[in-house]
């Protein structure tokens, strides 16, 4: 065959779809397109995928695990791709990875950030180029020890499941590690994703004296709580810390407070928009030209899957002539360096599988110059300051006061 | 006992059916068996469903039970590693057939949209306990993994889906006998008027409680078999109100005609949805719902109004 | 005490919310007897419509107060467009089903008004904050509180008044009620029930849609804003009793009041405390507070 | 105080004239090629066994069931092209035989519905006459619908048709579940109406009370309609 | 009377919010025995019946049946101990066929609680269903839903799904009303007679008085939740209260029964 057959999965309807789906989905479309056509620059300049076209369908990753895994079953076994990349929610990556393991499919996950994933198991033919949740915790209370020296005592609101418990949890951790003294508020709220409507949360932070508050909230959460709080002037008297709102940045323009201390879970999206470098700059433009916006977070993270494909295609094709089967790609895959958009990635973890990079945060401001959003004080921690070093879980290491941690 | 039941022409034809089935699936590629699988374990649950709806009650609420066999699966294994089939059914349908025993003596007191949204609070109930709980998997769950037939793991996916196509035989001719016993056709007596049911020197209470408890084993067990089919569980795609009304969906686009008419309804669900899925992405919803209304104004009687056509046809030729 | 005024403010606020986006349902089921899933839809459709209203006004520079004008006039709009449309083209032909089945039939439609809202507004979010900044806010128990909140509860206050008046005290309200029992004694007895029915449903998707569109300048209105809010009104609805105005208003207050203690005092139990007052109402009135009087039957 | 009889009625002799009137109720006709008259002041009777076809008969007259085909004049109005809730307006008053009050209402409030609905102008009048002739609904009027005996709702239900009926009543079993007492002065009423102009329907099963009230007679056979002498 | 009465009321007292619907009723009825039960509507003939079979539960004072107290029993085990009823308004299964309806009432006539697990339709089921359609003339509805049927076919309905459990004490409210003028002796006969045979304490509420005069033994005569009557038919009929109340008095109380039982129609 002179091509492969990808799916890239993302959320293309309901709530995730605006911030993180579709933009993921367009990141991976214009990268892919870009490749076969051999319009990339360097160091993706070659056409193609170790020489092959690479086919993508889309499909959608609404509806549940269940209901992924059943679709993941149709992709392989009924639609017949060689791969499978995408995939945005922690549930989604725990519950495909098993399946990929049955049905020997080589899954290249972009966005989920659970730790659990290559912690509680090992994976052959699970790869992840995101670097997992622990480590933009850790980067958060980092950032927060560096640049603002004032924060006695914070408190968090997070969505009420998994990503939002477990970052919490991290962020708790690192804080009490990272500086003493500062006390957690013994009443973190925790409403129901999506559910719109957060008066009574605010109201609540409000009476309390917590200096910074701590959020997971993506989504028209993030949007709807920053406007309804922003009313209150809740952002006059906190400091608040968002580590995966960024697309709000972008949506709410003006209204999006200055002075919030914001990620994008890596070196991605409105943290590098102004960086310069050949692969950035060629990204942004091309990008812009085709969808008319900025590439947000997830147009990178699930371009960084992207590339990380043809890598590892190319060298398993250099290695073993044209064509590579899976079990090749996979070999190359593991432990593989490559370069990103805007960093370089390396698949350090979970046995080679997981991949490790830099986080950034830095603070949201508006320029009034060129009248769009900006980020200033960014600052972006090495991976290995943030991440466990590989063989040790995140829990223990947090535990042991993030050893190895020297930023 | 089997000779009554032999006796029932639609247990002849069920078996007759279900046996062909079972031959078809050794032709059938991966997808399309585990489809059916999915197809097979919703239909399970909707069997149940089925039940009550004859007795003028919808629940809102089956998620509860379809969720409790399907983690009952998963943390059986997790807590004593236990993989066996017929550990695995035995334990979600206890669960969820307890569980309902229990509820029941609750439930039974209500009717209509109360006894909906009732059941509906307890599963959401649960569906809280999930999210709220790391030690049962928050929001992300649990992998299963594959099932052993005392103590064989198959290489394939053909034997579990037989064994699940006997327990279907088995609890759609338990139902039909169930059905037309006289207990079960006190069904359709308490959904038309419970005055005369107790003036008859019946409980309506018990007849609905005894209902209720099979349907909730129903569940149970479906849910067992979805785990095992799919080898996820998850809160939102087993306990959410949202299963619960896909439940009640397939249960009407089925029609209350026949014990198998909630299979044929949930297999076809199980293959519409999965070509929505695949042929539009972004709207798939929209194919699903507008089929839905498409059901509800051709075939007033659900699906298995389909094979009534059909039969009439026959006539006709002849 | 401070805490007890704030929770009381955000508990009435979330209640009056509640409210307004559960009594279109009432309404509809009050007189119809159709459990209206597509109620979602309608919600969804009102807070689109006028997100993208006000947006535009914004861009074409009209004052920021125009944007209430916009709420009623969309909601008014998405309310007469898609409730004439529904009943006169689908639920009219569904009247002598089982209940049930009338249930699936809006559970179709709100599948279909979902994704439609994908096809035309996309999938990016709109945003109508314009209202919500004009009013600004004012101190109240030590806090800053945004006054579009708070106006949500002389909203509620009016509709429900409003919906009072007109079944309470008028013969409108009477008419209806003998449709609600009998359509064929109300037509035996001159009553245009096809009217009834339609101008029904008309009011209650313009109820429903007022919700969307009075709630969306404080949300970002994105894809699926519709579906949670079906089980919260369906909640709030059941607590008050089907069809019962007085009865979701006092469970909107309930619920919102309980969740707002929740919220402060415990937050772990927030996303219980819908079904936990529904299950306790249920155990103690199982037809919810205000029942329908029943016939005698015997 | 019973409406005055209008000037027209003696060049329309027929108050109801139902001519060739098929109606069927899924696959099963009801009634055949039923034809019946009423003549301005006229009480008639449509007697029949159970399941003769009666209640259909009269539910077809008010538009509650479509015939297949045939014709209804009243007045000088086709009603076969009226819609049905336009035929009460027009003065008829109908009594089904299972009463069908509002329950969540007064007994007074289900009276008073029909004036809602159609406007009648001299209501209170009207109400005051059926107070009047009927006292024990007078006593009722406060109660609420459910609560009252089975045969205290037949009054009710009459009474709301007298409240519409100011030409033609139609009703269906009204002696059924009435005590002898009421029965006989429930007669004594209608016998009056029919001084005043309104003509009456009367479907009767048991003919025990209506007998010596009826100024002619229809026979209702298996839906096939004929007049006895 | 001799022995225990099967029915034996005392101080019976029911009101509703201020309605009193049955103010200290005191009735015997010996085995065997057959009452009808006359009163102006909204008397308290129904709330009557109502009490005695569970429906409703009295304020105060106390039922006895055989001797055994009763007072607030649930209706089913007022069935089951064979105390039946039929009803004023039909109860019938509206979704099901006739056979159906009493397939069902037949399946569960029987004592035997292990008899509902076996298939419905068992042949000898079947049969005993087919001679009580022969006996109450439904045999030509046999297979018709009964929502489909006239209210005077669903009454005779109602009547045979009572009384197939071969009660001791059965109470009928209102049999006849709605049952046409040629059906209504054939029917009384009939269930009159199979009764007889069986001993069977009969209760029947009535407005026909031809019905009442031909088949009881006695007659109570309420009156707004009182017996202001209890006497046997011939006495009670001429009673003075019982014609201002129930039979009207057109004529004066003198000459007045006859013409209050047939109403012109003799
Ligand atoms: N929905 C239906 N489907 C089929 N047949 C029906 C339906 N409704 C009525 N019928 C049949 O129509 C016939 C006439 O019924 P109808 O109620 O008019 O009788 P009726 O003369 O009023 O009897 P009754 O004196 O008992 O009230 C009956 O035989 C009945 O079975
Ligand atoms: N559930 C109830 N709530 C309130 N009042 C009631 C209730 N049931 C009966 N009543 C009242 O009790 C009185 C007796 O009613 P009942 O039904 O016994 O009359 P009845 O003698 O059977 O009359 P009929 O001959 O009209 O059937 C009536 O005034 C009635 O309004
Ligand atoms: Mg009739
Ligand atoms: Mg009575």
């Amino acid at each position: 065959a002179d091509s492969i057959k990808v799916a890239v999965v993302s959320f293309l309807t309901g709530p995730a779809a605006g911030p993180f789906g579709v933009p993921g989905r367009n990141g991976a479309e214009l990268v892919i397109d870009a490749i076969n056509e051999g319009a990339m620059p360097a160091p993706y300049g070659s056409a193609g995928f170790g020489g092959l076209k690479l086919e993508a369908i889309f499909a959608d990753e609404s509806g549940g695990n269940a209901k992924q895994v059943a679709e993941y079953r149709n992709l392989v076994e009924k639609q017949g791709v060689d791969a499978v990349l995408g995939y945005i929610s922690s549930g989604s990556c725990l519950s495909i990875a098993p399946v990929a393991e049955e049905l020997k499919t080589l899954t290249v996950m972009s966005v989920c950030g659970t730790p659990r994933l290559f912690e509680d198991s090992d994976w052959k033919y699970t790869f992840r180029t995101q670097a997992h949740a622990v480590g933009d915790s850790v980067a958060a209370a980092l950032y927060i020890r560096d640049q603002l020296d004032d924060v006695k005592s914070y408190n968090g609101i997070n969505q009420n499941y998994a990503w939002g418990q477990d970052s919490w949890k991290f962020f708790d951790i690192a804080m009490q590690k990272l500086i003493p003294g500062t006390t957690a508020s013994d009443n973190p709220q925790f409403p129901q994703i999506f559910s719109g409507q957060y008066g009574t949360e605010i109201s609540t932070l409000l009476l309390e004296d917590s200096d910074l508050i701590h959020s997971s909230f993506w989504d028209g959460d993030i949007e709807a709580f920053v406007l309804q709080a922003s009313v209150r002037g809740f952002f006059q008297k906190k400091r608040f810390i968002s580590v995966a709102g960024a697309s709000a940045v972008d949506n709410l323009g003006k209204r999006f407070p200055e002075g919030t201390v914001i990620g994008t879970r890596g070196e991605f999206g409105i943290l590098v928009r102004d960086r310069e470098g050949e692969l950035n700059e060629w990204f942004i433009n091309a990008y812009r030209e085709r969808y008319g916006v900025y590439p947000l977070e997830s147009s990178y993270q699930y371009a960084q899957s992207v590339l990380a494909l043809k890598a590892a295609m190319d060298k398993a094709s250099a290695d073993n002539g044209a064509a590579p089967d899976t079990d090749q790609i996979i070999s190359a895959m593991t432990g593989l360096d490559f370069t990103s958009l805007a960093g370089d990635v390396s698949f350090a973890l979970g046995k080679g599988h997981q991949a490790i990079h830099a986080v950034g945060y830095g603070i949201t401001a508006w320029d009034d110059e060129k009248d769009k959003p900006t980020v200033t004080n960014v600052k972006i921690y090495p991976a290995h300051c943030i991440l466990p070093p590989a063989g040790q879980l995140s829990e223990d290491w947090l535990a042991a006061g993030m050893p190895g941690s020297d930023c | 006992m089997i000779r009554s039941a032999l006796s029932d022409a639609t247990i002849r034809w069920t078996i007759a059916g279900f046996l062909v089935l079972a031959l078809v699936g050794t032709l059938f590629p991966n997808w399309i068996l585990n489809n059916t699988m999915f197809g097979l374990a919703y239909g399970l649950a909707v069997l149940g469903l089925l039940l009550l709806w004859r007795t003028g009650l919808v629940s809102f609420g089956h998620a509860l039970y379809f969720g409790m066999g399907a983690y009952a699966v998963a943390l059986l294994e997790r807590y004593t590693g236990a993989t066996d089939i017929v550990m695995r059914l035995g334990a979600a349908m206890t669960v969820a057939g307890g569980t309902g025993f229990v509820l029941g003596f609750v439930l039974r007191h209500y009717r209509g949209i109360f006894f909906a949204m009732l059941s509906m609070a307890f599963s959401m109930v649960l569906y809280g306990v999930l999210v709220k709980t790391e030690a049962l998997g928050s929001t992300d769950g649990f992998s299963v993994s594959q099932t052993t037939i005392l103590g064989w793991q198959p290489q394939s996916k053909y034997p579990l889906f037989l064994a699940i196509v006997g327990l279907c035989v088995i609890a759609t001719t338990g139902v039909q006998l169930y059905l037309h016993s006289a207990l079960g056709h006190l069904t359709t007596s308490v959904r038309d008027n419970e005055i005369r049911v107790e003036y008859l020197g019946y409980s309506v209470a018990t007849a609905i409680h005894v209902k209720y408890v099979i349907s909730a084993a129903l569940a149970g067990v479906a849910g067992g078999v979805m785990a095992m089919a799919l080898g996820q569980v998850d809160p939102d795609s087993m306990v959410n109100w949202t299963v619960s009304g896909e439940l009640v969906f397939i249960t009407i686009m089925a029609g209350p005609g026949s014990v198998v008419a909630p299979f044929i309804g949930a297999i076809t669900f199980e293959f519409l949805r999965t070509f929505a899925f695949e042929l539009a992405p972004h709207a798939w919803q929209l194919i699903v719902g507008g089929t839905l209304l498409g059901i509800i104004f051709f075939m007033p009687e659900g699906l298995w109004s389909l094979t009534r056509l059909i039969s009439r046809k026959r006539e006709k030729v002849r | 005490m401070q805490t007890t005024f704030t929770i009381l403010l955000d508990g009435l606020s979330y209640a009056s919310y509640l409210f307004i986006v559960s009594v279109g349902l009432t309404i509809i089921f009050g007189v119809m007897k159709i459990l209206n899933v597509a109620h979602g839809g309608f919600y969804a459709w009102g807070a689109y419509s006028a997100a993208y209203a006000i947006g535009l006004a914004a861009d074409l520079g009209f004052p920021d107060w125009f944007g209430f004008v916009l709420i009623g006039l969309s909601s008014m709009g998405v309310g007469l467009v898609l409730g004439l449309l529904i009943e006169r083209l689908i639920l009219r032909r569904l009247y002598d089903h089982e209940e049930v089945i009338i249930i699936l039939a809006t559970f179709g439609l709100f599948l279909v008004l979902e994704d439609l809202i994908l096809l035309v507004f996309g999938v990016n979010p709109y945003f109508a904050y314009q209202p919500m900044v004009f009013l600004g806010s004012v101190e109240l128990g030590g806090i800053l509180r945004d006054v579009y909140s708070l106006t949500l509860l002389g909203l509620a206050a009016l509709v429900a008044f409003a919906c009072w008046y007109a079944l309470d005290r008028t013969k409108w309200g009477k008419i209806l009620t003998t449709v609600i029992y009998d359509r064929e004694i109300s037509l035996a007895i001159g009553i245009n029930v096809n009217a009834v029915f339609v101008w029904t449903f008309v009011a209650g998707a313009t109820l429903g849609a007022l919700g969307g569109a009075y709630i969306s300048p404080t949300l970002s209105v994105a894809p699926g804003i519709g579906i949670d809010i079906i089980v919260l009104s369906f909640a709030v609805v059941v607590i008050g009793g089907m069809g019962s105005i007085p009865g979701a208003l006092i469970g909107a207050l309930m619920v919102g009041i309980l969740r707002a203690v929740a919220v402060h005092k415990f937050p772990e139990f927030e996303l219980f405390v819908i079904f936990v007052v529904m299950a306790a109402v249920l155990m103690v009135r199982p037809e919810g507070l205000f029942a329908p009087v029943k016939a005698r039957r015997i | 105080m019973g409406p005055p009889m209008t000037a027209k009625a003696h060049w329309v002799p027929d108050m109801l004239k139902a001519s060739r009137l098929n109606v069927d109720i899924g696959p099963a006709t009801i009634i055949r090629e039923g034809s019946l008259d009423i003549r301005t002041g006229q009480i008639v009777g449509l007697i029949g066994a159970n399941g003769a076809g009666k209640t259909t008969f009269l539910r077809t007259i008010m538009g509650l069931i479509a015939p297949i085909s045939g014709q209804v004049a009243f007045d000088h109005f086709e009603l076969t092209k009226t819609p049905p809730h336009q035929r009460a307006k027009l003065g008829i008053g109908y009594m089904p035989e299972d009463r069908r009050l509002v329950p969540s209402q007064t007994s007074e409030e289900n009276l008073l519905t029909p004036v809602w609905s159609v406007g009648i102008p001299d209501w209170q009048d009207r109400l005051a006459w059926i107070y009047e002739l009927i006292p024990e609904v007078k006593a009722l009027r406060q109660r609420p619908a459910t609560s009252i005996s089975g045969g205290q709702q037949k009054l009710v239900a009459l009474a709301r048709a007298l409240m519409l009926g100011n030409k033609l009543l139609l009703l269906d079993e009204p002696s059924e579940g009435i005590a002898p007492i009421l029965a006989r002065r429930i007669s004594g009423i209608l016998t009056g109406m029919k001084a005043e102009g309104v003509s009456a329907l009367i479907a009767e099963s048991n003919t025990q009370h209506c007998e010596n009230l009826l100024d002619r007679k229809f026979v209702i056979e298996r839906g096939t309609i004929s007049e006895s002498i | 009377m001799t022995g225990t009465p099967v029915l034996r009321v005392r101080n019976l007292h029911k009101s509703f919010a201020g309605i009193v619907a049955a103010s200290n009723i005191n009735v015997d009825v010996a085995d065997g025995e057959v009452v009808g039960i006359i009163g102006a509507n909204g008397a308290g003939k129904t709330v009557f019946v109502n009490m005695i079979t569970g429906y409703l539960k009295p304020t105060s004072g106390s039922i006895e049946f055989s001797g055994r107290e009763i007072t607030g029993i649930r209706p089913r085990d007022a069935t089951r101990i064979g105390v039946c009823r039929s009803f004023q308004i039909s109860q019938v299964f509206m979704t099901m066929t006739v056979l159906e309806n009493l397939l069902i009432a037949v399946s569960l006539a029987g004592k035997e609680r292990k008899s509902l697990l076996a298939p419905l339709r068992s042949r000898e089921r079947i049969r005993e269903c087919e001679q009580v359609m022969e006996r109450y003339k439904l045999t030509e509805h046999r297979d018709n839903v009964t929502r489909t049927l006239s209210q005077g076919v669903r009454k005779l309905l109602d009547i045979a799904m009572a009384v197939v459990s071969n009660p001791k004490l059965l109470l009928l409210d209102e049999p006849t009303s709605g049952v046409s003028s040629d059906e209504k002796f054939r029917l009384m006969d009939l269930v009159m007679n199979a009764l007889k045979e069986q001993g069977t304490a009969v209760l029947f509420v009535e407005h026909d008085m031809e019905i009442v005069q031909r088949y009881v033994d006695r007659i109570l005569a309420f009156y707004q939740g009182e017996i202001v009557c209890d006497a046997p038919p011939d006495v009670a009929l001429k009673d003075p209260k019982v014609i201002e109340y129930v039979l009207g008095e057109s004529h004066g109380p003198a000459n007045d029964s006859e013409s209050a039982l047939g109403a012109g129609h003799a």
